[in-house]
């Protein structure tokens, strides 16, 4: 299968993975030095989903997100200045630091603001498949949330409506076994969550989260499905967070050996090694794409730190649509 | 013309005018069904086709979201709930998406939609009762209006479907006038002329439905009729009642109950949502602190005891404030 | 199978269904007269799945319902007396006439009072569950719920925690087909709602609704489990309303012929010809049973008519519990 | 002793008093975790085991819903919502259900249960910041109570535990002095005596954090504080402050209310609730009808504006009432 994809696609895929790494990882200094309001919840090793996923998508589908919302906006096009301004609260981030970090996005790229609360967001990617089949748009939006997600009741209400109506709807669960301290195993019965599709009749797959070109064969698929009309697919992306669940975790909760393990086959190592291994560029190559993207990353931190505060009176508008300046 | 009729030539107008605005909901119109739980969307569906008036699995988490994410990409839905108390079913949705999207990105996305929810006790016991208005005036980025008469239910939904906001219209089961089966044993169904050529009626604007000196009384829906009877009771014993509806809660056209009390330094808020906290706490409360001194009374709410609605009728007309207990309460207002 | 029960059995089941029947009867007849507030919301056709489920639980086992709970409620032991003063809206009636149809119930005897939010129920169920388990009882709960009330999230949320908690919750899906106008057909793609345990790890029966030995006998086995620790039971009983779904409702949306199908599997007429078939009892003897419960009947509502009304001040007590008189 | 500390405190001695006590929750205390979002049930499960320390899969909808069949049927559930916005997912559970089951079953069934909910806004955006008093306020059948202090905390609680009704418990997370890694920045974390003898404190008593003799502030939770610190500047300035803190708002005292104002003739309401329709228009309107004589000025409310609540701290500062806008609005009070 692997042999099928193009060389440079691997490349931008690395790339945009590299970029949310980096990314992330910039935020969590950023966020220790104090600079930060809020909390932070974080997205190292789940960089292959959001970047597998989204990669083929156009600016006009959709996307939503949850409280990890950073690698799916950088993936689906929200630009870097934008959000880290937005983490720096400041008038110049996504949101004009209304939003904050758990609700970042970019309606003009197709990003829906992030929803934080868990399964939040999957009855709205319904509303949105809908409206792009009642447009008669051939969009689809791809619906992402976690492993603790498919407790809610948000979720199941949202998969039966998606079946129903063939709507172009991909929910991609990212199953990285926790949902904030819980381990999926203390909190159903079932070993995987995509069979969780056959109670609405929509055809799943499980896939290696970690695997950024598996993801993206998979994403291709579901994609085709829903944009040519034959509906729904539910994805379950096997992955794990690299990062605790927000700041300050220790992850205490988890067992060394298996973090050992997940941490082994990282989403980035994966991907460069096979771009080494097939010799699609050279590692010359690939750390001055690496480079750039460093630089893109600490131009943003330029960007947002020299931007202005909101005033405060600012938070007195767009409780009602103004008109979208 | 009924309200039922008249929320449904509202549907239907704005419908033909923008092909944007779309119904979904439980059992609004299945072959050989209801129209929904009050017939307002019977037969649309002959029209505009079942993919516009979208029957719905019984999901209301699922209606309120995606009436969300249909509004925010360029669809204008009209949800509802069949009775009102499910709103709590959906209140995530509506609180925290419906009401924030516009503002936590900025000011960039924009929920035009609207949900539509009967309210009202009709002898149906605790879990079909409930007037809700005290929920969702307290929600931040929802708008809430409460049409009583059908020339108002039209112009209000019209307005409410072309506004780029949420809007949550409440409406009263006592009030549709819902022909053949759904009409309801206690109803008041009033039927209100509504004129041929297209209106509509801005938010904000309160209504006088009766001028007078004495008293103002500001109430809505159902309440209005009530306060209609007391006040003609009340003429007869020389005390002469301004009464306002308010239209729309969200926003709320407070202009008009300080012109009148300014008239007639008495003030009574009537409503059918439990006293605590109820939408007349904030009309007392607001009126308490901007314009106390035009009053020479104690500001009287009448409400419906805060109990859930008790199911025997003989109780239920016990909370829910009558004319009977208004003209009582006005009357002590006189002498206070 | 069926050879298996004893004969006095199936005329006890054959008299509880037969009471159901019957009492709904005569309040639709009474409602139509308009002496009775409110709406109906009625059982006549599901009286198999009522009796079948809660038949052999004891009094200290508990049953949830639904907006339709008159069947479940006589079944479970509430008294015709008390449902019907009720009806009336009475002082006497299992909720003092502040419940109403939807709300029937008695505690005493393990009848919740009857809640009627679609899937309301549901997770209630699941803490009375919890509090048989917690409580070191062997107590087990029967809740129902309508095909309906598996779109809602309360369903799915519930059914999750009762799996992995293993309680002795069975849940026993009435599947008449529809839920109020809309056919089960239109919302749900797939064939069996019991396929829908699979998404929780919760074994699952699909039973001949109309048939009350069917019914009772996987009730049994689901009963058994539940006692036994062993857990969750999800059964789907296939049935029909015969009766409208409300008040004043003709059924218009139903299909003549499906109907005519359905009415001819009738529970009581499958019940009663089996005993006669088998020769449990004579047909005289049936009848004198039978006339024995309308009896019963026509003393309910003798009893609910000559009941007091509460005081109109009465709707002002039990906001807040006052010791349970 | 901090008041996570108490509430752990009172839920312990609770759950050895009486075996029907028991907790869930998400995250309540997994091995390794965080004992809830704000640490109060950490470390029970070493005492009580996973049985009575019930970890919940992420499902708002099921943990009200259980509590409310463990409540009916002998057990006495103590729940809780990391954040206090969750709450809208429940929301039918706790109005239909909590709220009404003892009346709609005419009295026969109790619902003895306790759900816990952190609110007040500490820059994590519109989701995770929202005061809800205003809206479990009008919901019949519940009570709901706001401790502001740690002695206020375990005792409040305690009570909450035995009574056998459902009661709401709003907890401010800036005032949890919750400690290590689930500390807050901007915390103000009280720490307060707490007496080694069981204690109790009755619902619908206020307390006077603060005598004065010109302005009246009620106010709860975080405001508390921050009136005491517009006091202290008011102080400098000659304006005399006296404070009741409601401690529970459903009951409400209305009495310790009453008196202060015949004192002080002026009323201010201090809340974190957004304004329209917080709890504060209750107390507002019920003084407007109850005691307006006693009042020479208008009653003043000071509530979050009516927005969602902002990320920005610049805005969050700006929309959530502080000791400065109190102080400003008090001057103007005593100058109307
Ligand atoms: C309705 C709701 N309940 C609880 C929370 C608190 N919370 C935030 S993230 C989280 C865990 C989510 O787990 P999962 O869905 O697996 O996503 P992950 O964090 O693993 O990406 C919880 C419980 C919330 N935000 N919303
Ligand atoms: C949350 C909620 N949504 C909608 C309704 C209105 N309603 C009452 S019964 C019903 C149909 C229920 O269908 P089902 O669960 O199959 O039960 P059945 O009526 O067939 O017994 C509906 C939509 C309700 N009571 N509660
Ligand atoms: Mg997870
Ligand atoms: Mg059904």
């Amino acid at each position: 299968m692997k042999e099928k994809i193009d060389g440079q696609k691997v490349l931008g895929l690395y790339e945009k993975m590299f970029l949310i790494r980096k990314y992330e990882e910039k935020i969590y200094f950023l966020f220790l030095e104090g600079i930060m309001p809020g909390t932070i919840h974080q997205s190292q090793g789940q960089e292959a989903t959001a970047v597998g996923m989204l990669y083929d998508l156009r600016k006009e589908d959709y996307m939503t997100s949850t409280h990890r919302p950073a690698g799916h906006c950088l993936a689906k096009g929200v630009t870097v200045d934008s959000m880290m301004a937005e983490m720096f609260a400041k008038k110049t981030g996504c949101c004009k630091g209304k939003g904050g970090a758990m609700h970042t996005g970019d309606i003009s790229v197709g990003a829906i603001p992030a929803i934080a609360i868990v399964g939040g967001g999957i009855p709205v990617a319904v509303g949105v498949g809908l409206s792009c089949k009642m447009r008669k748009t051939d969009n689809v939006v791809v619906c992402f949330f976690g492993d603790g997600a498919t407790n809610e009741g948000a979720f199941h209400e949202s998969l039966n409506a998606a079946a129903i109506w063939n709507l172009p709807v991909i929910f991609a669960c990212e199953n990285n076994l926790y949902g904030a301290s819980t381990h999926i195993r203390q909190v159903t019965k079932i070993k995987d969550l995509a069979v969780r599709g056959d109670a609405y009749g929509i055809p799943w797959e499980i896939v290696d989260g970690n695997d950024v070109i598996k993801v993206n064969e998979a994403a291709i698929r579901a994609i085709e499905r829903a944009r040519n009309g034959s509906g729904t697919t539910f994805l379950e992306l096997k992955t794990y967070r690299r990062s605790g669940h927000s700041r300050n975790d220790a992850c205490g909760y988890r067992d060394k050996k298996e973090e050992k393990e997940w941490f082994e086959k990282d989403p980035l190592t994966i991907c460069k090694n096979y771009i080494l291994e097939k010799k699609i560029t050279t590692l010359q190559k690939l750390e001055e794409l690496e480079k750039k993207v460093l630089d893109e990353i600490d131009n943003a931190v330029e960007y947002a730190k020299s931007s202005p505060y909101p005033e405060p009176q600012d938070a007195l508008t767009d409780v009602y649509f103004e008109g979208g300046k | 013309m009924s309200i039922a009729e008249a929320l449904r030539e509202a549907i239907k107008e704005e419908m033909r005018r923008d092909e944007r605005v779309f119904c979904l909901g439980e059992d609004i119109d299945v072959e050989g069904g209801f129209g929904g739980a009050f017939t307002v969307t019977l037969g649309l569906s002959k029209e505009f086709g079942h993919e516009r008036i979208l029957d719905t699995p019984i999901s209301e988490i699922m209606i309120a979201g995606a009436a969300v994410g249909a509004a925010m990409t360029g669809m204008i839905p009209i949800a509802d709930v069949q009775y009102g108390d499910f709103l709590f079913c959906m209140m995530d949705q509506m609180a925290n998406n419906a009401g924030k999207m516009t503002y936590m990105s900025g000011g960039t996305v924009k929920v035009p939609m609207v949900m539509r929810a009967p309210v009202g006790a009709t002898t149906r016991g605790a879990q079909h009762a409930q007037s809700l208005e005290g929920f969702f005036t307290h929600i931040p980025g929802l708008k809430v209006i409460c049409p009583s008469t059908a020339y108002d239910a039209k112009g209000l939904l019209k307005t409410a479907i072309r506004d780029e906001n949420p809007v949550v219209v409440f409406e009263h089961k006592l009030l549709y006038g819902s022909k053949g089966n759904r009409a309801e044993k206690s109803a008041l169904s009033p039927v209100g002329e509504v004129p041929e050529e297209e209106y509509l009626i801005p938010f904000g604007v309160a209504a006088i439905r009766r001028e007078g000196t004495d008293i103002t009384i500001v109430a809505n829906l159902l309440m209005i009729y009530r306060a209609m009877e007391a006040a003609a009771i009340l003429e007869k014993e020389g005390i002469s009642v301004e009464i306002i509806d308010p239209r729309t809660l969200v926003p709320f056209d407070y202009e008009t109950v300080i012109n009148s009390i300014k008239k007639t330094s008495r003030l009574m808020i009537v409503e059918e949502d439990t006293r605590r906290n109820g939408w007349g706490a904030e009309v007392a409360a607001q009126i308490a602190e901007d314009a106390i001194y035009y009053l020479d009374a104690p500001i009287k709410r009448v409400a419906t005891y805060d109990v859930p609605i008790p199911f025997a009728p003989v109780m239920e007309n016990f909370v829910v404030p009558s004319a009977q207990r208004i003209a009582e309460e006005a009357r002590k207002l006189m002498n206070s």
